[in-house]
């Protein structure tokens, strides 16, 4: 294990340390480092709240600031937060309008908010995402995972809040959000939890797992490692298959990166996405590239399209500022 | 059975040992078909169940169970945390101070049943349920300390073959197949410890 | 080599293609895709061009926009751009304030731009940025690599340009800027050029190259793997030693990562980093911390610090909208 | 000598032969000092000039030289981009139609002196100009092509033990110690195809 750490034991302790420091102007960290709080909230908007297992960064606490959530709880790495983070962190951000959490479709997640949801005294929506094509069969089982999507329904979720639309309707436009987003990701290389030591699985140089999630767990399938274009050809065909837009339609298009994929690399994933899509009778009319929802140092790439309406690229080109996303003033 | 101090604390211990021990193997069962922490997140939350003793074992049994059940919630996190927090937390809450078998047979199963809410689940769907509920059948029907290790030990072998359909396993699907579940085997080891160090034998 | 590519040929200009669509309400990708241009210039300003060899990413394309460059050149992989890029792009970008070229001190970069800039009738004149410490008895050879501080160059001059700065005074800016920051880097895990399909070098599970530069080469020296305190007490230490910053002053604090170190671990290294600065009465005013000046897929991480004054500071607030810094209005 | 378009591109051929062929073993002297590209850099270079025949092997041979080193200028980038193509271009100027040897002899001098200019560098310091001084010197002497080709080979060798103080593998100091140049190794190569693809011996 290659990692610029002291010990396994203090990464999450040190990294949210520096991160509260390089962004004091924006946040600042709770106590006991619970949960990471915008600097200055907005009186009489609903409190937005997300949180999960670290090591996801710069999801979600890099998304904290104003246009998008208020708070973001993390969870040790790769396991959800407590629910004593969540309460103290909704306390903290609730002005009177209610929170409104964001919660990625994990059991552990659900459950930890879920309980902080029953426990804290507060009005409380919660919005569960589950973007992740990969997972197949879904109908009976825990469901489908929330990845990158979860990034989308929080920056337009949060625009929406921050022009102050009420709790219920806020649920109800996450929820259409999520609706309308999809995603699937690919491995190239696994990633390491500190803790662990060891890599969550193993890849022979020419494989890749196809299908994979955000915490290293293997994904659909392993398969040959394949061209840039064959990999953009799976992941955006799953995707379509599985959202059928309109021909016609307008999408964001997120090309996102795991981790240690460099961006050169998701550039020219952009180029083949984008050119699929056309194919398809769909335009790519917003894109963010990036490593945003990570897992560790995963190497690989997801996609997540989601499709735009009027308000969706209202919502998504308003301002925001964060330590992770910036635009607009 | 009624518990003194010293039992109780040796109970808390037993428990505790029994999850740091086994940290790394349930580790490696996790990264298998999960996310690779649940040996870290049981360890954790038994530290920290460990760093509420003295204290703890003061406590009646009831209370000292809904104690440990609040630390693991608010220390483990994932989903263990509010699945085995909420066991302990139920069973606390369901059990008298000086509980007759009878007692325990109903009490762990108003456990299960809050742990089958929470989870949203059942048994058959490769989750520490397919040990809690296996185990407390032979409990219900009258087992021995050796057949409540007994069935724990097997009824974790037996989430090997099975398919997943709740919990980070499913999103396997049929590869989830072949592994043992990793909150069953701490579920059977948890069990295990616990009859052992109640030395249930003498007390059902 | 696991790389989401097509090809070794294609990788550069597929990923230009997926850039300028990702960002083409910033910038547009010229002709041959020679270089790339902010898409709407401001006549009367001076025409801000850097460039060098790709795979460093975001920079420098990803820091042509409003308030930092008017152009930059990309060459092929961590190989300068050749004169002809130069020359078309200083005159896609000269409105008649004469052009500016910021150039990191490699020979080959240094005299592709020098041939251009005597091929091209234009009023040019050159910073060259050389804050790379590691680099040791740098006076009788071609002295210090320039490596991330290339970027705070970049966005200072950039802000100075912006408000009208003449060409004269933006060189004296730039060397100045240079002279105040200092540089030095660590690799975990080497990169791999592309179209050399096999890394630079190797390294054993518990080495690192110290001193290392953004090219994938060898640093001053291999070394034990070590802890994040170590690993930025060296960092720091270098530094501090050849900038002697008054004690007292403040800095800018730029953690980079090299293309496949998570920012987990970047911002666990800005934890460490500052508080070695505070040790030595230095204090941290501003951060940067990101993945900003790459080596493809090497994992590793640079230090820069810059003493910071009131202009300094000022030119670093002001406001940047690029595809990879983004702040202000 | 005067060379006919026939033996102009033969020439041209041999050049480009000898670095796509070679292409490969120059990134890995790269690798080891620099940055792995040298042989890429050469090649890409040379392709573009192949690129531009028949055209190209219609000029005259200062004319055809001139638009080798400006190829190499416009393709390769890089360190040996500008230094490579300025040596052509400057043979090229100072060369007439049917150089006699003097001619060359001069002619390579200006050269050398515009690659020093250019670089801002001697003899001495681990590059290109540690195999063109000598080779330049040999030819200067009335060496023969046997005596230049090996001299080129040797020259390029002597560069393994040198310290760099020029070029990217500089930044490495002592560690550049014990590798061959790999501009040098180009060099060599480059002339090695010259001289025999103008069978040299006929012509000097
Ligand atoms: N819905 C559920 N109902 C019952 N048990 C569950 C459920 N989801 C997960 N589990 C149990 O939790 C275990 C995983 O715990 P852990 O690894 O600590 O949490 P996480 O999956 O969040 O990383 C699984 O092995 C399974 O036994
Ligand atoms: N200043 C210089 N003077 C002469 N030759 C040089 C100089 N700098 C570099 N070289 C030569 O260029 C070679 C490297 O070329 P190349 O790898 O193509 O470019 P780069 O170093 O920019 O990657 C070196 O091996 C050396 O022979
Ligand atoms: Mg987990
Ligand atoms: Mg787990
Ligand atoms: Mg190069
Ligand atoms: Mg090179």
């Amino acid at each position: 294990m290659k990692k610029l750490i002291n010990g396994a034991d203090t990464v999450l302790e040190e990294s949210l340390d520096g991160f509260a420091a390089a962004h004091a102007d924006i946040l600042l960290l709770g106590a006991e480092r619970k949960f990471v709080r915008r600097r200055t909230l907005k009186p009489g908007k609903v409190g937005l709240l997300s949180g999960g297992g670290s090591g996801h960064e710069p999801l979600h606490a890099g998304f904290v600031g104003r246009g998008m959530l208020d708070a973001a709880c993390p969870g040790q790495v790769f396991t959800s937060p407590t629910p004593d983070q969540i309460i103290e962190a909704a306390e903290a951000v609730d002005t009177g309008a209610g929170v409104l959490f964001i919660v990625k479709n994990y059991e552990g997640d659900v459950m930890n908010f879920t309980m902080a949801a029953e426990m804290t005294g507060r009005e409380v929506a919660s919005v569960v995402t589950n973007d992740d094509v990969a997972v197949e069969r879904s109908t009976y089982t825990t469901g489908r995972r929330g990845v990158a999507g979860t990034l989308i329904v929080e920056k337009m979720v949060g625009a929406a809040a921050e022009i102050g639309m009420p709790l219920a309707a806020l649920k109800a436009l996450g929820d259409e959000i999520n609706r309308r987003t999809r995603s699937m990701g690919v491995a190239l290389l696994p990633c390491t939890v500190p803790a662990a030591g060891r890599p969550n699985f193993t890849l022979a140089d020419d494989e890749m797992e196809m299908g994979v999630g955000i915490h290293g767990e293997p994904g659909r399938r392993r398969v040959r490692l394949a061209s840039a274009d064959a990999i953009a050809e799976e992941l955006v065909g799953a995707i379509l298959k599985d959202l059928a837009p309109e021909p016609g339609s307008e999408v964001l298009l997120l090309v996102n990166g795991f981790g240690a994929t460099p961006l050169i690399e998701l550039y020219l994933m952009v180029n083949s996405a984008k050119r699929i899509l056309e194919g398809a009778g769909i335009t790519a009319a917003r894109f963010l590239t990036g490593s945003y929802v990570t897992s560790l140092d995963m190497a690989g790439v997801s996609i997540t399209v989601s499709v735009l309406d009027g308000q969706a690229k209202e919502l998504w080109d308003a301002p925001v500022h964060t330590a992770a996303l910036r635009w607009g003033t | 059975m009624s518990l003194d101090r010293a039992a109780r604390e040796k109970l808390v211990r037993a428990l505790a040992a029994s999850m740091i021990e086994h940290a790394e193997e349930l580790t490696s069962l996790d990264q298998a078909i999960g996310d690779g922490d649940h040996g870290l997140n049981m360890k954790r939350g038994f530290e920290a169940v460990l760093a509420t003793l003295p204290g703890l074992a003061d406590k009646s049994l009831p209370e000292m169970l809904k104690s440990i059940g609040m630390t693991l919630v608010m220390k483990v996190g994932g989903a263990s945390g509010p699945l085995v927090g909420t066991f302990f937390m139920e069973l606390g809450k369901a059990l008298p101070e000086a509980p007759a078998r009878a007692d325990l047979v109903a009490a762990t199963d108003q456990a299960i049943n809050a742990v089958k809410t929470r989870g949203r689940s059942e048994a058959g769907q490769k989750t520490l349920l397919d040990v809690l509920v296996p185990v407390q059948g032979v409990l219900a029907g009258g087992g021995d300390a050796g057949a409540i290790a007994a069935e724990a030990a097997q009824a974790a072998d037996r989430t090997t073959p099975m398919l997943a359909t709740r919990g980070r396993a499913s999103f396997l699907g049929e590869r989830s197949i072949g592994h043992m579940d990793p909150g069953s085997r701490s579920a059977s080891l948890l069990i295990s410890a616990a009859v052992a160090a109640l030395e249930f034998e003498a007390i059902s």
